[in-house]
């Protein structure tokens, strides 16, 4: 059953120096379904973080629709859309910005309950225990301060505050990227659970794709602000349909040393452009090995492979026929 | 599951804590609170009436009757400083305040809102900043006429544009916080987030501001009173008893010492204190103040 | 073993309110030339202390209490720790080059790249203004920016977090270093860039026989490069062993539990270690990883541990390594 | 550069535009009639209205403007009210001596403040650097009219070492124009010796923690070079804004020391202003200092590209 969907969805910023435009989405679609997970992976300047805050309503699109259980996103104002907004709160990057350094764990994750109310009437006590048992803290944390925590605790908190919405999807914006292996493996496991228990859908962004793939139902790779490649995890990981998802697969290391010093990887040349200057065609043309001449004039459409993969490439053909080396 | 090792500390703790240990701003936050005390009580606890003149008192040094001396008129300095205090204080109350309902909202606006707003009131307080301080708020006496109340009114009007680029700075950075934007993900409404969360992170850089522009409007209400434009005589303040100073520095010269000492202690009280709430705000907000 | 540098019971301290805190315990270290060794830990290990310690740039808080730092050369074994400070400029930037974390802030934003590359060059080698700048293009070139001779003129905000991290390391090997400190290179780059600059490190060093100390959190990373690594967990090392050895056959429980933790293809949970690391004010008394250890028992608690050796180049800081294995 | 010049001498014009707004304002506030305020209560209502007509108080508000600042354009910012003599000519007078006050006192300013504060963060928790603090803090909080009183009381009048009050043209003999300026200045320049310092030191303790300054360190440069190619240059930036701001409050507090030491610039014609209402010439003195502000924070402006390329792009 379709929980989110999004078609078409774009926006440019005015960049500092007049006249240029920084095209930081274009033309993204997508679906997520309830209780799954759509991991989104792209580098700096993919605009993946742009999309979420487009799809949760935070930022207007220039263009596109974005529904969430039917309901038109876009279209809701005032308290509908605020209401709107915490069906599908926000998990940040940063865990030692993201909670109000003025306010107690237990103001900050029972403020979406007070929120959820026409008057401000108290929330009862024991909402802040259960809220940070669900996420495996003491009830004891709800009388401390955000700075007398560390990073996962943190970040378990901002997790409490998400659930008290009582939310059908939850955005992790790098939810883990701050954080160490160890306290990030615990993170993660605290996801997966509360997905089982709680059914609730995930969009996934990182730029780290072996957790993407170790989380995610379906992954979607963005390059300058297009979806290059969609569709389930391990059809999307085991055969690469874009030059690009397979240089960014190829070029994560692999955690060990035989199978790491053994892979044939093709080198990748270059940077990533500025968002300023997006490149004609196919904006990873100037960087692609397979790259002609219709590369270098037409955007390639999103091509639809099969069960739902699909990927934005004029070789396409090319690339599944050959396989993965 | 994780367990609370220590015991919690608030916010406001950690922050009295680290003030504490800076001993310098404890002793200026006594000077201050002594100086307050002083201006409250000084109808009563003046030693002689501070306008009271003693011809045969004049210029008489420091002795039991004059503990720091008489001045020109035969009036006694230690009376006469003592109540001045109430001028002191009064006027720099009065020109913070009208700085801060001046600069405060307008801050606000512009650092919180940005777009044209934030480019026309940000023109203006640059434009009125460019204009010397002394001499704009001198310009402003001489249409409202002298007076002390005018004075710091002034005064008011011409710090107003520092406490509004202070304001304006700081909602600026607090908007770009991610708890911000995550108050936003979570449905709260604008009005609720610049009240809730905004605003009360402003307070430490505020009351730095506060206290510096306390400091500053001691040392200007001194200034216009030396030259004439502030409290008028006979009414005391530590700079129109300096003004009179003037022509018997080499005779008298505690005339000259005491009222500059007490200026200087003042101020320099203000701007510690200021000084030592910014360093003792924790590393989470550091960077507002 | 012929080590370039090494390092001996290194202990470091930091400046506390409570008095000195030693953040780097006994730390022993050695880098063959053309060799890597990679240094992993999570934050606040002890690993950059460990590298900034090499070179002295610690800066006020910390310091080096104990221990040596031997720097083998043509002419002799220079201890680091003892070395004075006028000569120990010779060897920053000239037999120790050093690349940082962050390339967006590394460089002076002020002066061009060519210069401040060739400011190095006069300084260890040298070299008239001209013959300098000479140089630091064909350094630029070789480090693989883009028409070097043009963009040596540019300043540092002109280029991307990829090609400042070329010119750093441009600078860190601008003469002829022997022993190249990494500290996190590549943390701050995207994947694809992060795999172009391990490929320029790793030719580089084989080039030029470099010993290079490579520091990373991210175990792919350290795979990729190293021929041995360290593992630090709270200020010491606890294990050291060839790269193959190390993933195939860890001993220390803490190096097992990491390397449970990151994902690998066909799992769907990962393994987490309980717990969290110890403050330096709270350090246990034996095992710093027993609280967290799941095979943890009284021997490991009372008194510190030693370096165990497990075969001729592993060495692990576990009194239970059988239990373990097992 | 042509570019960013232009475009800061287009914001320059407007900041001077919105300054001549609040200075012509000024009129505005005049509680009651400004014709009482000259002429007393008991002048005739015929002398009222040939004041009225010959100041132009009867034609509407944007015409008054206008002919103000057309005038201010032209270098006529009108007449004193009292004498009627020419308000450009009055302030020209006595620019002489305020400028020549106000640039010894912020040359010297920069130059001590600057050596102070670079000494005091390079040996930062140091004894040297403790005193700085402390005597900036003083320095920040003293009244620089009553340090003027006490220097006039201990160097001139019990010493004699240096005249207390008075002016002497560089035409009549550069030794007496020294003298004469020797103290004032000293008295206006300790406020921003102490401000400069106290910001130099901030900056520069700031730019040290700096990771290309560590980098520098790394390449085996020398603490002399890493400070003084590196790490100052970076460091300047805030400490220019200082010093543009010192340029207006040194312009402000150059009217108290003209007091304590009778030196006869337009402070002491601003005061005479004040105390006869003489609003053309407030205006004018107002207006004209103003001016001279913004064109020295122009030049502040400019010298931040070369400090930082990063600025010059936008």
């Amino acid at each position: 059953m379709t929980l989110l969907d999004v078609e078409g969805v774009a926006k440019s910023f005015p960049a500092r120096r007049r006249k240029a435009v920084v095209r930081a989405v274009r033309d993204v679609s997508f679906r997520l379904d309830r209780g799954q997970t759509l991991g989104v992976v792209g580098e700096s300047g993919s605009g993946k973080s742009t999309t979420a805050r487009l799809v949760l309503g935070l930022i207007r699109p220039d263009a596109g629709r974005v529904h969430l259980d039917g309901m038109d996103v876009l279209a809701a104002r005032g308290d509908r859309l605020h209401a709107l907004r915490r069906r599908m709160p926000m998990v940040f990057q940063d865990p030692y910005s993201s909670l109000d350094p003025t306010w107690t764990v237990r103001d900050i994750v029972t403020e979406p309950v007070r929120l959820g109310r026409r008057r401000d009437r108290a929330v009862p006590a024991t909402r802040a225990a259960e809220l940070l048992e669900l996420v495996g803290m003491a009830p004891a944390f709800a009388q401390r301060y955000p700075h007398e925590l560390s990073g996962g605790q943190r970040q378990r908190v901002a997790i409490a505050r998400a659930l008290a919405c009582d939310p059908d999807l939850v955005a992790l914006d790098e939810a883990v990227a701050a954080l160490d292996v160890s306290t990030r493996a615990g993170i993660i496991g605290l996801l997966q659970d509360l997905q089982t228990s709680l059914g609730v859908a995930y969009l996934f962004i990182s730029h780290d794709l072996a957790l993407v793939r170790l989380v995610s139902h379906e992954v979607a790779v963005m390059y300058l602000g297009r979806i290059v490649e969609r569709g389930p995890t391990e059809r999307v990981y085991a055969a690469p349909a874009h030059p690009y998802t397979r240089a960014l697969i190829s070029a994560v290391p692999v955690p060990d040393p035989v199978v790491q010093r053994n892979r044939t990887r093709p080198p990748v040349l270059g940077e990533v452009p500025s968002a300023l200057a997006v490149p004609s065609g196919c904006a990873f043309h100037p960087r692609c090995p397979l790259a002609t001449d219709i590369c270098r004039t037409i955007d390639p459409p999103v091509v639809d492979l099969d069960d739902g993969h699909a990927a934005a490439c004029h070789h396409v053909a090319l690339i599944t026929k050959e396989g993965v080396s | 599951m994780t367990t609370v090792t220590t015991r919690p500390e608030s916010a406001f703790a950690a922050f009295r804590r680290r003030f504490v240990r800076q001993r310098l701003a404890v002793v200026m936050a006594g000077v201050i609170a002594v100086m307050v005390l002083v201006a409250l009580l000084a109808p009563w606890i003046t030693p002689l009436d501070p306008n009271a003149q003693a011809l045969l008192d004049r210029l008489a040094p420091p002795s039991t009757k004059h503990w720091l001396g008489a001045d020109d008129l035969g009036r006694d300095v230690a009376s006469r400083l003592i109540i001045a205090t109430r001028a002191t204080i009064w006027a720099g109350l009065l020109a913070t305040c009208v700085s801060l309902l001046i600069g405060l909202p307008f801050g606000l606006l512009a650092g919180y809102l940005r777009g044209w707003a934030d480019t026309v009131l940000s023109r203006a307080a640059d434009a009125l900043m460019a204009i010397p301080p002394l001499l704009f708020a001198m310009a402003i006496v001489a249409v409202l006429g002298r007076g002390v109340t005018n004075a710091m009114i002034a005064i008011g009007v011409v710090t107003a544009p520092r406490f509004f680029r202070v304001a304006r700075g700081v909602a600026l950075v607090i908007r770009e916080e991610t708890y911000i934007e995550a108050a936003r993900s979570i449905g709260c409404p604008t009005g609720r987030i610049v009240r809730t969360h905004v605003l009360p992170n402003m307070m430490s850089p505020l009351i730095v501001q506060i206290s510096v522009t306390m400091g500053f409007a001691i040392l200007f209400e001194a200034s216009l009173s030396f030259l004439g434009l502030g409290v008028q005589p006979p009414d005391a303040s530590w700079g129109s008893m300096l003004q009179r100073s003037t022509r018997f520095a080499g005779d008298a010269p505690w005339l000259v010492l005491l009222p500059g000492l007490a200026i200087l202690l003042t101020v320099l009280a203000f701007n510690t204190v200021g000084d030592a709430v910014r360093d003792s705000v924790g590393r989470e907000n550091r960077r507002l103040a | 073993m012929n080590a370039v540098l090494e390092i001996n019971d290194l202990v470091v301290e930091v400046a506390t309110a409570h008095g000195p805190m030693v953040v780097v315990s006994n730390v022993s270290l050695a880098v063959g030339a053309g060799e890597t060794l990679g240094l992993v830990g999570e934050s606040g290990s002890g690993k950059s202390l460990t590298t900034l310690a090499v070179l002295r740039l610690l800066g006020t808080s910390a310091r080096i209490a104990s221990g040596e730092i031997l720097l083998r050369g043509p002419d002799g074994v220079l201890d680091l720790v003892t070395l004075p400070e006028r000569r120990m400029r010779d060897v920053r930037g000239g037999r120790i080059g050093m690349v940082f974390q962050e390339p967006m802030t590394a460089l002076d934003p002020a002066y061009s790249v060519g210069e401040q590359v060739a400011e190095t060059v006069r300084r260890h080698l040298g070299l008239g203004r001209t013959d300098a700048w000479k140089r630091a293009v064909e350094l630029l070139d070789r480090v693989g920016i883009p028409s070097a001779d043009r963009r040596a003129h540019d300043h540092p905000h002109h280029f991307s977090g990829g090609m400042r991290q070329r010119v750093v390391i441009a600078m860190a090997l601008s003469c002829d270093p022997v022993v190249l400190l990494a500290d996190e290179p590549t943390t701050a780059l995207d994947v694809t860039v992060q795999e172009q600059i391990l490929t320029l490190l790793g030719e580089l060093r084989d080039e030029s026989g470099l010993a290079l100390l490579f520091i990373s959190h991210d175990l792919g990373v350290i795979a990729d490069i190293s021929d041995r690594v360290a593992v630090m967990y709270a200020g010491q090392v606890v294990e050291t062993a060839p790269v193959h050895e190390l993933f195939a056959a860890p001993r220390h429980p803490y190096t097992r539990a990491l390397l449970r933790c990151v994902p690998s293809p066909g799992s769907d949970r990962l393994a987490t270690i309980p717990g969290t690391v110890p403050t330096f004010d709270a350090l246990p008394l034996g095992c710093r990883f027993a609280p967290r250890c799941e095979h943890a028992a009284a021997v490991c608690e009372g008194a510190p541990i030693g370096l165990d050796t497990v075969a001729a180049t592993h060495f692990a800081r576990c009194v239970r390594i059988e239990e373990v294995v097992s | 550069m042509i570019r960013t010049v232009a475009a800061r001498l287009a914001t320059l014009v407007v900041l001077v535009w919105v300054v001549s707004l609040a200075v012509f304002a000024l009129v505005l506030l005049i509680p009651g009639d400004p014709t009482t305020t000259l002429l007393g209560d008991n002048a005739t209502p015929e002398q009222v209205t040939a004041l009225r007509t010959s100041l132009g108080l009867d034609d509407p508000l944007l015409m008054r403007y206008w002919r103000w600042l057309s005038g201010a354009l032209q270098g006529d910012l009108g007449t004193s009210m009292l004498s009627s003599y020419p308000v450009t000519q009055a302030i020209g007078d006595r620019i002489g001596v305020t400028v020549s006050l106000v640039v010894s006192a912020l040359v010297l300013s920069v130059v001590l403040g600057l050596v102070i504060g670079v000494l005091a963060a390079v040996r930062q928790g140091g004894w040297f650097d403790r005193l700085t603090l402390l005597g900036s803090s003083i320095g920040i909080a003293m009244p620089n009219f009553w340090l003027g009183l006490v220097l006039v009381t201990f160097f001139g009048a019990e010493l004699g070492l240096f005249p207390t009050s008075g002016y002497a043209r560089p035409g009549d003999g550069v030794g007496d124009w020294v003298a004469h300026l020797m103290l004032p200045v000293v008295t206006l320049a300790a406020g921003g010796v102490a401000e400069i310092a106290r910001q130099a030191r901030a900056s520069l303790v700031d730019t040290l923690r700096l990771d290309f300054v560590r980098t520098a360190a790394a390449k085996g440069l020398s603490p002399l070079s890493i400070v003084g190619k590196h790490a100052l240059r970076t460091a300047m930036i805030p400490v220019i804004t200082v010093m543009g701001l010192q340029v207006s409050r040194l312009f402000g507090m150059s009217v108290l020391v003209e007091a304590v030491f009778a030196l006869p610039g337009i402070g002491s014609l601003m005061v005479a202003s004040v105390f006869d209402r003489d609003i053309p010439m407030i205006q004018g003195t107002v207006l004209l200092a103003t001016v001279v502000v913004v064109v020295v924070n122009l030049l502040v402006d400019l010298s931040y590209g070369w400090l930082n390329p990063k600025a010059a792009l936008t």
